[in-house]
């Protein structure tokens, strides 16, 4: 097959498909006698991605294959367009997501016993509907707790291609006695307006 | 034997007169809410909101003093954290039972900080803050963490998907297979779940020792004497007797009840010990 | 405007809107003090045609507008990738339907109140989609949430002829206070751990 039209069938099925698509799905396109071979593929994909570098999209990689995005510079004039408002997630049901992403996997209760809070049974059945978390196993313990683990759809939607590309886990230094002040801007942004009001 | 000494004694003065202004100072009755002090009545509800439980309010009063995770002054934390509670609570505002469990907590390692230590080695080993500390750090770790997952480049908030569509007209979705038994199964389960998540709910007002533990604080603090029967509540049914006994037990092993009884087969008094 | 950066503009609104955009669509991206004149979008939009010309995409002017489209000749590929396994429905698409279907006319808010998550606009879409629900009123409190209720398409879809033919629910009876163990149940996955610990 040229490598034109090859292309063209991998650029199309990443602009059709509502999902990202991975090598395997790309070589599902094909048929026996015309498919590629897998590194042909990728060198289709590095082409794209060369050609778009200027473009206000580009082909990225996230956990459960390749999609095409637009640019991230670009979302103040999307959100012209894009008429729902991006939800915001509560402190609560990220703290408990972080606790999922980084812990895993791990029952509601080990989730409670960090955060100090009962985790509501809503809360956890949200993010198993918006398909971030899923009930991998249960704990061998009485009761027999569902232990939680993230998904791929949880990092497709993260803009995530693995685990290891969440943000590293910062223990904040405890301030030194000479008042640097650093440490408290962390805090700054959340609470302290709120308290002095 | 002294309690530990605050090591920033002037940081903790300038706390005390400048950001703190609506504690009850003079180290008594806290939760006396003064008349002259205007506070929006929203505020303390925001206050509330702001924080996601005992322990993000905890660091929040160690952080905005400036102080050191690893060398709190058990004391005046338990005296801020509960001057917060007892203004709370006097305005009524429904408070989660975790921050009366944390409240226990502090004023049960105040009290051990306040015992004499047996010798000198030991103290190192069972600094009675050790467990609180760790769980101020672990917390904080997951705050953090939570707060850098709000920054990730997320899909429709920062990028969005780029999608076309096929020329062709006639294009063919395929679309999945329900059966009329899907739906129904469907709704049937929804309805056990309900029923259930009612009961829950049910469950986790009156059953949960936790809360129930709190319940009895909340009773026994405000009128110091009280008739071991009277916390019982016969309607609840044995279930309800069973976890409020239980909970009391909890609240006599962590010291936060004096139980009394004068003689064989008297009447049982409990009261609250002094936080 | 730099026109590197007017091109990404359009480029990205064109491919995140899924209907195609008119010129006075695409000026309503820009703020008033940033918005190009006509001409210089037509130009730019000449411009984006003629680099797509090897790709597998086009962009073309339809009645409405301007879309990106795939290009006709893929679509033996194209296929391919509709044909795949069509994926299942979730439980919470299914209990929506199912809500719609045995208790309408109901809002949104209603099918919230029962399964205890929000609904989706994406789920609630879906169905209209298939033409399987729609909107049949408003409630008259404030906020008029509109009522669903199922259409002519789904009975036909599901073989009925009337909403009496759907399967009768099975009764639930409700969990007895005394003695029934299956309620302890709940209690021993959140509340005992707490005693023991």
């Amino acid at each position: 097959m040229k490598s034109m039209l090859l292309r063209q069938i991998i650029e199309g099925a990443l602009l059709l498909s509502p999902t990202p698509l991975a090598i395997k799905d790309l070589e599902q396109l094909f048929s026996d006698s015309e498919r590629p071979q897998r590194d042909q593929i990728l060198v289709t994909i590095e082409d794209i991605q060369l050609d778009c570098r200027d473009r206000g999209y580009e082909l990225v990689e996230v956990a459960s294959g390749f999609r095409f995005q637009i640019r991230e510079q670009l979302a103040g004039w999307m959100h012209r367009l894009w008429k729902e408002k991006p939800k915001r997630y509560s402190k609560a049901m990220l703290e408990t997501l972080a606790l999922i992403a980084y812990r895993q996997p791990l029952t509601r209760g080990d989730i409670e016993l960090v955060r100090g809070v009962a985790v509501s049974s809503d809360m956890i059945r949200t993010l198993q509907e918006r398909e971030w978390i899923k009930i991998v196993g249960h704990r061998n313990v009485p009761g027999k707790p569902a232990l939680y683990a993230t998904t791929k759809q949880f990092l497709n939607y993260f803009n995530l291609s693995d685990l290891g590309q969440l943000p590293k886990l910062t223990v904040i230094t405890n301030i030194e006695a000479d008042g640097d002040h650093s440490s408290l801007g962390v805090l700054e942004s959340g609470n302290i307006e709120m308290i002095e009001s | 034997m002294s309690p530990i000494l605050p090591r920033k004694n002037q940081n903790n003065a300038y706390a005390r007169q400048v950001e703190m202004p609506f504690a009850v100072v003079q180290g008594q009755q806290l939760s006396i809410f003064p008349d002259d002090l205007y506070i929006p009545p929203d505020a303390l509800e925001i206050i509330l909101e702001a924080f996601e439980g005992p322990l993000d309010l905890l660091l929040y009063l160690i952080r905005r003093q400036n102080l050191d995770i690893l060398d709190i002054d058990v004391s005046e934390i338990t005296r801020q954290y509960t001057a917060y509670i007892g203004i709370m609570q006097g305005l009524k505002l429904e408070l989660a039972s975790d921050y009366l469990v944390m409240a226990a907590m502090l004023a049960e390692i105040k009290s051990q900080m306040l015992l004499p230590r047996v010798s000198e080695v030991s103290e190192e080993a069972e600094d009675p803050r050790a467990e609180l500390i760790r769980r101020l750090q672990e917390y904080e770790v997951f705050k953090n963490a939570a707060m850098n997952m709000d920054k990730l480049t997320r899909l429709d908030r920062d990028v969005f998907l780029a999608r076309a569509e096929f020329s062709d007209v006639e294009r063919v979705t395929m679309r999945p297979n329900v059966s009329l038994n899907d739906l129904k199964k469907a709704l049937e389960s929804l309805d056990q779940r309900s029923s259930l998540s009612q009961h829950h709910e049910i469950y986790v007002e009156i059953i949960s020792t936790r809360e129930r533990m709190a319940d009895i604080l909340r009773h026994v603090n405000k009128q110091s004497f009280v008739t071991f029967g009277s916390l019982f509540d016969l309607s609840e049914g044995k279930l309800g007797v069973v976890v409020t006994f239980l909970a009391m037990m909890e609240l006599m092993k962590e010291k936060l009840v004096d139980i009394v009884q004068s003689d064989s087969f008297a009447i049982i008094y409990v009261r609250a010990q002094e936080l």
